[in-house]
């Protein structure tokens, strides 16, 4: 039995890291908390840096790697925020550092629950994201993304996200490997790239002028584009070596599934529940769960919603001005598409509020009305609407 | 074809020296080693740096014992004819001329 | 499934380890071949407020991932919260109370089944705490044992020597005579 | 045969730009296991345009801000790998004493071993002559305007950064003129030798933003510690200051400000109360 | 004639900003520096904050704007990136703050040319977003900026986007309205809304617990949709008074057209001369230019792409493992229309590499196999392939 | 009639958490014209859950690590209003020492008429007792952990952020123990009343944190100054510190950290250590 | 229906005095005024703040001159019990007792 | 349009003012009714270092904002690039080349229409810059006039008088001397 947090913690210590930058964060601290015990303790041989703040953390995390130190790190929130700038630049350098997110709302105003705002704000930086469902996944992921962010053919750091409190404090039984299979699994040895090195002395961070810049750039175009291959591969070994299943995409009930909701993260489960109980109700609906967000699982999501009616896309995020990112993907991916279904979004959960039965009966309330009729593109469900309104309303 | 290395490493240490700077000078400094009595002081404050410690016995000297001490010699693929060598002489032994090209 | 999960929510106050409880039931409960599931509600407010934790068991995995908000019985670590907070809120119809106080399950009139126990008392007795700031989450623990059934003191004391952080002896002593003394308002 | 200098030329900094000078020579003390990590500014940009590079050691720029926490874990990798070798941060006064504050005092408080190097060229310059922290009181820059609202230039003191890093404990502080080339070479040695975080606050003349005759960089340097603008001391762990250098005779500060352009609009008032200012210092810094 | 950094300067000078907190940044330093000047000059009568970092330089802003002030800030890419945690506060606590951006390319590689890659990473920040397409724009956009996000019913914060070099570099005619115009047309006094007041002692920057947050998120929401008709408001009134016109999509060439570019900023002007020349030779394309890229103009992109067959949208961004961040929300918006057109990216002009006549002939000839054909989805233009493939390629 | 205290109970904090009497009597020093910037931590976090605050004055929280610079602008604007009043930061000393060292470093820097109150309680607390900067060598926190590998917990000295301000010649600094309340008041009217950038380093007792009895927060701060661990000092302008309160009798750390269980762990070597510490800097210190 | 204002902003200052915090505490504090000298530390140091001043006359008191000062008052709603005022006071003036709700 | 815009390169050295010089040509055809712009490319090196500039001029608003590919003219600030930059490149075919030189046009053997100035000589004689840092971006815009003709020398020592950072008439009268001196190597 573990919480989220000791899953990230146990999977570093599995993954033998070198080095462990940090600062701490609610919701995430219990995993420097708990890295530092095991050091402590003794069990595990790596360097603690208590930084000064994210922004460093994630700085020494590139030293680190850069010197050719395994690292990991943990944050969240505001936290990930402060290292907006750094994320690009450690993906710029291509250098495979993980990072388990503890994915909190963004202030203002400020607030510690759970909802995915941090990372999808941090979408374009060039990281790897994979969303955990479960302590469990939590822990697997993180070591699988040692695996294929490590791998020569990608060499991109990744996140892992767990929401905030409902995974990271949430305690439920988790398999955890032995030392040995994953030696095995991931390699003791230090990952393949060229690091900091006085007999072989290299310039890592030029400047890239436009006659370079824009090829660097494709380059890690193509290392996505790698990352989407190698993650089939090592999700795949995953399997076979600890027969726990893991794919980019989930998709349950979807053979004859008119209504499909698309979930990332803790609310797939609750997701599972309510369409198991309206499927009872003879209610056609499927369920497809987004593990790996980027890169973006575009032609699996765009075989698994051909023939589909209406796809209601759970956001636990906003982007203001425009709407859900999830659902902004998952639309722009039906694009070209004969028989693409409707494209619905749904905002919810956002700052903790907590997703139930009762939000999934008001998503499917306006899924099924979309069946026949037009709805609103962008629907906040739990919320308050009227005593907004009447401040905001014009 | 460019190359482009993982992450823009560079992996070729001090290959700035393809670049010859010596191009953007308009003034140059002339070493008079008649004058110079070998003290350093250019080559220590040249930034490029482009003055280097040569075998002095071939060049001439204003007192012999001087002769076998290393000299300064200007590397005008990159002496930017900055000036700040003629000034620090202790000895003006540095003259310093419009380029021509 | 929603037959057979059997939820409980934990009143307690920041820093009396209510969350604890609720993690130690889960593991118990887990020993014994369920599955299980424990989480707090995370306030803001610090030691002393009131605080809420939960646990979900089940035969079968559990995949919901919301608050408890029908739970099959509810732990109260600290007698003052009735006065403060509406622990039945939500209680199913059949649903149990378990309760930390000297009193007897008549003296309370809540229209559900009562259980209560001392386990200030026997915290105390066995060294937890201080009078101050007795720790009582064990003990509560083998009063929810023996007054809900669903997991055996065994797996209670078992869960409470891999995870109670001190004193784990002293723990599980306490949680057995809690057990023992536990007083069920329905069983008379 | 050209010498081995660790920094090669060919790099793209002005015609007389001083900064070269100083990490060819800290770079020469510190030897070939050298791990530099160097904050976005002038001596980055112009050194490391891919494909090309003037570091002939390992060489790391990460951003602007963040310097002394890139050389924390690049340190602490070498910790857990048991590796030897020196740490040397570059970073310009605004990547120091503005942007890089943070990171820097951090690295300090947590005992990295790490030699800090500001080299101060009183603006940010890499981007056009502004304001930074460390630019002192009466200069002009881009963004401290001379004007008729405003005479003076820049209206703060330059902020005493080696005093702030000092005040840290740090193992080793001293301020270092290239001009003053004993001096200097002593201190770099010494830094070399102390263990922890060390920190040296190097004055290089800027010609391009100092307004200044590209071949007096040094000549202006040598005044800027003869006139007792810049004094040359060094503590450790935040003992007592040391004077490495106390000027027999101390020249006025306007023949410092006279060789640039950037003080060339202040009246004599200001001029005498910046001497009074620089007075005072050695008044209360007297043994 | 003045460069674009100075367009935005005479604009905040125009809108007599209260305080200008700063720090530097290429190619945005030549707004400070013009404002330094100004206030040296005693021609404005402005607080000039020269901050230790953009993060605080936005801080201060905060600060400064809670206290009722006009706020004008400039700065980039790092600089941007660097703001990211706060400039979600500054939405969230609805602060009409305006800032003029210099758009350049993200590190690493370090690059100071232009790049949409700055703003775009800020699209979920809660601020509106103004691309211009020449230094008068840039200076209107501003101008508008302030009346837009001091409206009651907005009340968010604006950033104005000027292509770096392209714009903020190069000078040419830019009409400057008179003070009392703008007086009259932005008002003197200052924004309503409530401000740090010791008769009135009220608190900002709550906490917002999972009982309140996600309201406050929908009123963010409601705000952005106001603005939406703010900005179709301001802009009239601006036309209206000063003659030149403004939309949150322009549409040029378009009622015949079975191409469409999709452009935004500077290269739009070399699209424009493209497509007249190609028109020439009987080729049917139109130009849509987004002006207003938060609030995403959707419904406008709709109507005008009805019927289109191909549209070429020119990404001078890439959302890694994704796509352009542009294609991602065109194509998005497509969803559920009939005649939906096919949306293919371009990804063109990043760091620095121009834009010229020669891009758009390959974006063209691409465009039009789509019209027939399967296309990628994601096009790189003008990059050298095969430099880089030989080393990411699997 | 109640007290009319510019704070007002219903808040959240930890029975026994001594900063709200650190808040409540600067507030009443200052003044209704005052406004307040807290950084994240728990004192803004507890008082401020939306509807409801404590604060009876113009309060305002951004983030962790900017206060001083959001308090930068609101001075910038009040002095282009022409409007009087007082502008107070609140921040722990993770949001000072650590991660707000750079916003307050540029704030003192520009000189800004700001008084940062820097509340100490050694750890930052708000998210569960994880070291700081300021966390004392030997403590227990959940990030500096106590095992047979580190028998001693945190193993970096005390940041020493009041000597760092001073470096910067901020206007006044001072470190202040409410347990010490006639110095503390004197303090803290000065510092009201001295114009340009200020700073009081306070220490308060987290009984959570520190694993104290709730009602022994005072006895603790006196003895945190009465072992000598807490000296109370004051200077203006980086000048010379003088020493406010000097124990007749000095107590032994030992007695300061019995009634922590933070420091349980520590053996008497280490404790010896640590009272070596205390003795020379009040050596130093001497007059 | 919540009040949801723009920005969050909470308006009315200090209304977080509906929250009775009182509630939390396991041990009162209880003042024996006939011990009670007035000093006021218990005011000083109560953290809530919920120890205010009344005026003492009718109040007991250790001696005559005393009982016109001001008495400390411990408002119960919101004093959490924390022991600060019994462990401060200097004549032991404040009973510590277990809470009976 | 692309008949009638016309489009120059300047070549100078960080620090000689080139980017200036292109803003004033615009400045001055702006003047005159026309449309223009002008822009550097902005590399990273510092003063000494090759640097590159454009202006645009047409009758009609400019759209396009690319570099300047085949430039009309190439105006060389500084004779020493002759060697290290390739001043020529994409030039037109009947374009002009502007140089800063004592030489005269028959000197060079490039293959286009070469106009001549020693702005360097009449640019110290008005005292702009020294001997070792002349400034002769004002003196060359003189010959730009003269040798090109699309802006008369009254519009560009106007234009000058606008812009120039400092010593205006001194910069004018320097322009207007190097528009009478300019040699051009067509016109013989
Ligand atoms: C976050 C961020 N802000 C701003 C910049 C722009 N910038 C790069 S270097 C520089 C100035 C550097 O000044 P300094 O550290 O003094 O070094 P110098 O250029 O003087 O060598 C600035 C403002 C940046 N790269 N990153
Ligand atoms: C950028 C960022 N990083 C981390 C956090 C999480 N955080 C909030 S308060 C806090 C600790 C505050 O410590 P301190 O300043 O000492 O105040 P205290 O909680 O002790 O009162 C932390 C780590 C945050 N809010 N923002
Ligand atoms: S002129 Fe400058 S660059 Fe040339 S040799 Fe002398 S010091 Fe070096
Ligand atoms: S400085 Fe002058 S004297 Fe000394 S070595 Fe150089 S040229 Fe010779
Ligand atoms: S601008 Fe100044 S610091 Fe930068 S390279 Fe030129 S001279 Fe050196
Ligand atoms: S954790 Fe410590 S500082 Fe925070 S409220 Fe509780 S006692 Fe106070
Ligand atoms: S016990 Fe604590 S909260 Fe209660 S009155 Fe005393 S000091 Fe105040
Ligand atoms: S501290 Fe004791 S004696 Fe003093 S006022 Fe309070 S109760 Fe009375
Ligand atoms: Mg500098
Ligand atoms: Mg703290």
């Amino acid at each position: 039995m573990l919480r989220g947090n000791e899953s990230v913690a146990y999977a570093f210590k599995l993954a033998r890291i070198d080095v462990f930058p940090m600062f701490p964060i609610t919701p995430s601290t219990l995993v420097p908390e708990r890295i530092s015990k095991f050091i402590a303790d003794g069990e595990l041989d790596a360097e603690f840096i208590p930084l000064e703040s994210e922004h460093s953390a994630i700085s020494a995390a590139i030293g680190a790697s850069l010197k050719g130190a395994r690292v990991g790190t943990a944050t969240a929130s505001q936290g990930l925020a402060l290292m907006h700038e750094i994320l690009f630049i450690a993906s710029g350098m291509r250098l495979p550092i993980v990072m388990g997110i503890g994915n909190r709302a963004l202030s203002a105003p400020i607030n510690i629950w759970c909802d995915h705002q941090d990372t999808m704000a941090e979408r374009d930086a060039g990281w790897l994201q994979f969303y955990a469902e479960s302590n469990q996944e939590g822990l697997d992921l993180i070591l699988m993304a040692f695996k294929i962010s490590e791998d020569k053919r990608v060499l991109l750091p990744s996140m892992v996200g767990l929401d905030a409190f409902v995974l990271t404090h949430t305690m439920e039984p988790v398999d955890v490997p032995e030392q040995e299979e994953i030696d095995e699994f991931i390699g003791k040895k230090k990952p393949e790239y060229l690091t900091l090195d006085a007999n072989n002395p290299a310039t890592f961070g030029a400047f890239g002028s436009p006659s370079h810049y824009m090829e660097f750039k494709y380059a890690q175009y193509l290392a996505m584009k790698n990352a989407s291959v190698v993650i089939d591969e090592v999700f795949s070994e995953f399997t076979s070596k600890f027969g726990r299943k893991y794919s980019k995409i989930n998709e349950e009930m979807m053979d004859d599934a008119d209504i499909v909701f698309i979930t990332l993260g803790s609310c797939t489960g609750t997701a599972r529940e309510f369409i198991k109980m309206k499927r009872k109700e003879g209610k056609k609906i499927g369920l497809l769960k987004i593990t790996v967000f980027r890169p973006f699982p575009k032609e699996e999501i765009r075989k698994a919603l051909k023939g589909k009616k209406v796809v209601a896309v759970i956001d636990r995020n906003i982007s203001f001005g425009f709407g859900g990112a999830v659902y902004g993907e998952v639309a722009a991916a039906m694009n070209g598409m004969d028989e693409s279904p409707k494209i619905v979004d749904f905002i919810v959960g956002l700052g903790g509020r907590d997703i139930t039965f009762n939000t999934f009966e008001e998503v499917l309330s306006i899924a099924e009305k979309a069946m026949n009729e037009e709805v609103d593109e962008i629907n906040w469900i739990d919320v308050d609407k009227e005593a907004v309104e009447k401040e905001e309303i014009i | 074809m460019k190359e482009i290395t993982r992450g823009a490493v560079v992996k070729d240490a001090g290959n700035s020296v393809v670049n010859k700077t010596g191009s953007w000078r308009t003034f140059k400094p002339i070493i008079n080693y008649e004058k110079c009595i070998r003290c350093m002081i250019c080559w220590i404050y040249c930034p490029e740096p482009s003055i280097y410690k040569e075998d002095g016995k071939d060049y001439d000297a204003p007192k012999e014992p001087i002769k076998k001490l290393p000299v300064p010699v200007i590397d005008y693929d990159y002496c930017k004819g900055c000036g700040i060598c003629v000034n620090e002489c202790p000895v003006k032994a540095i003259d310093f001329v419009k380029e021509v090209k | 499934m929603r037959d057979i999960m059997y939820e409980v929510r934990f009143h307690g106050r920041g820093g009396q380890g209510a969350v604890t409880a609720a993690n130690i039931l889960a593991v118990a409960a887990f020993r014994e071949g369920n599955y299980s599931q424990s989480f707090p509600f995370f306030g803001v407010e610090r030691r002393g407020a009131p605080v809420r934790a939960f646990t979900r068991i089940d035969e079968k995995p559990i995949n919901i991932r919301m608050y408890v908000y029908n739970p099959d019985a509810v732990v109260v670590l600290d007698p003052s919260l009735l006065d403060v907070v509406n622990v039945t809120e939500g209680l199913k119809e059949d649903g149990i109370i378990i309760i930390n106080t000297s009193k007897k399950p008549d003296e309370f009139d809540f229209d559900y089944r009562i259980a209560t126990v001392d386990a200030t008392a026997i915290a105390l007795s066995h060294r937890l705490g201080s009078s101050a700031a007795p720790i009582v989450n064990t003990s509560i623990l083998g009063a929810y044992s023996k007054a809900v059934g669903n997991v055996s003191i065994d797996s209670v004391k078992q869960a409470i020597m891999e995870r109670a952080p001190a004193k784990k002896e002293e723990n599980a002593a306490a949680a057995f005579e809690a057990y023992e003394k536990t007083v069920l308002g329905w069983e008379k | 045969m050209k010498d081995e200098w660790l920094f090669a030329p060919g790099h793209g900094m002005c015609a007389g730009c001083v900064v070269p000078a100083l990490v060819k020579h800290i770079l020469a003390i510190a030897g070939k296991n050298t791990f530099v990590v160097n904050s976005t500014g002038c001596l980055e940009v112009a050194t490391t345009e891919y494909p090309r590079t003037s570091w002939k050691v390992p060489w790391v720029h990460v951003a602007f801000e963040n310097s002394a926490a890139v050389a924390s874990g690049i340190e602490a990798a070498m910790k857990k790998f048991g590796e030897e070798g020196n740490i040397i941060c570059f970073a310009g006064d605004g990547g120091t004493a503005d942007i890089g504050m943070q990171a820097l005092s951090g690295m300090v408080e947590r005992g990295h071993d790490v030699l800090y190097v500001m080299y101060d060229n009183e603006a940010y310059m890499n981007t056009g002559i502004q304001r930074s922290g460390a630019t002192p009181y009466g200069a002009w820059t881009t963004t401290s305007e001379v004007g008729k609202a405003n005479p003076i230039g820049n209206l703060r003191p330059k902020k005493p950064v080696a005093d702030i890093i000092a005040a840290h404990k740090a193992a080793y502080v001293a301020t270092v003129n290239l001009a003053f080339f004993q001096d200097f070479k002593k201190k770099v040695e010494k830094a070399m030798k102390v263990k922890g975080p060390r920190f040296l606050h190097a004055i290089v003349t800027c010609p391009t933003g100092w307004r200044a005759d590209p071949s007096k960089g040094i000549e202006i340097m040598r005044l800027a510690t003869e006139t007792g603008i810049f004094p040359l001391w060094e503590n450790e762990n935040g003992g007592k200051k040391r004077i490495t250098y106390r000027p027999k005779k101390f020249k006025p500060v306007k023949e410092y400000f006279k060789l640039q352009s950037r003080f060339r609009h202040l009246s004599d008032d200001i001029i005498e109360k910046i001497q009074e200012d620089v007075d005072r210092w050695w008044k209360e810094h007297s043994e």
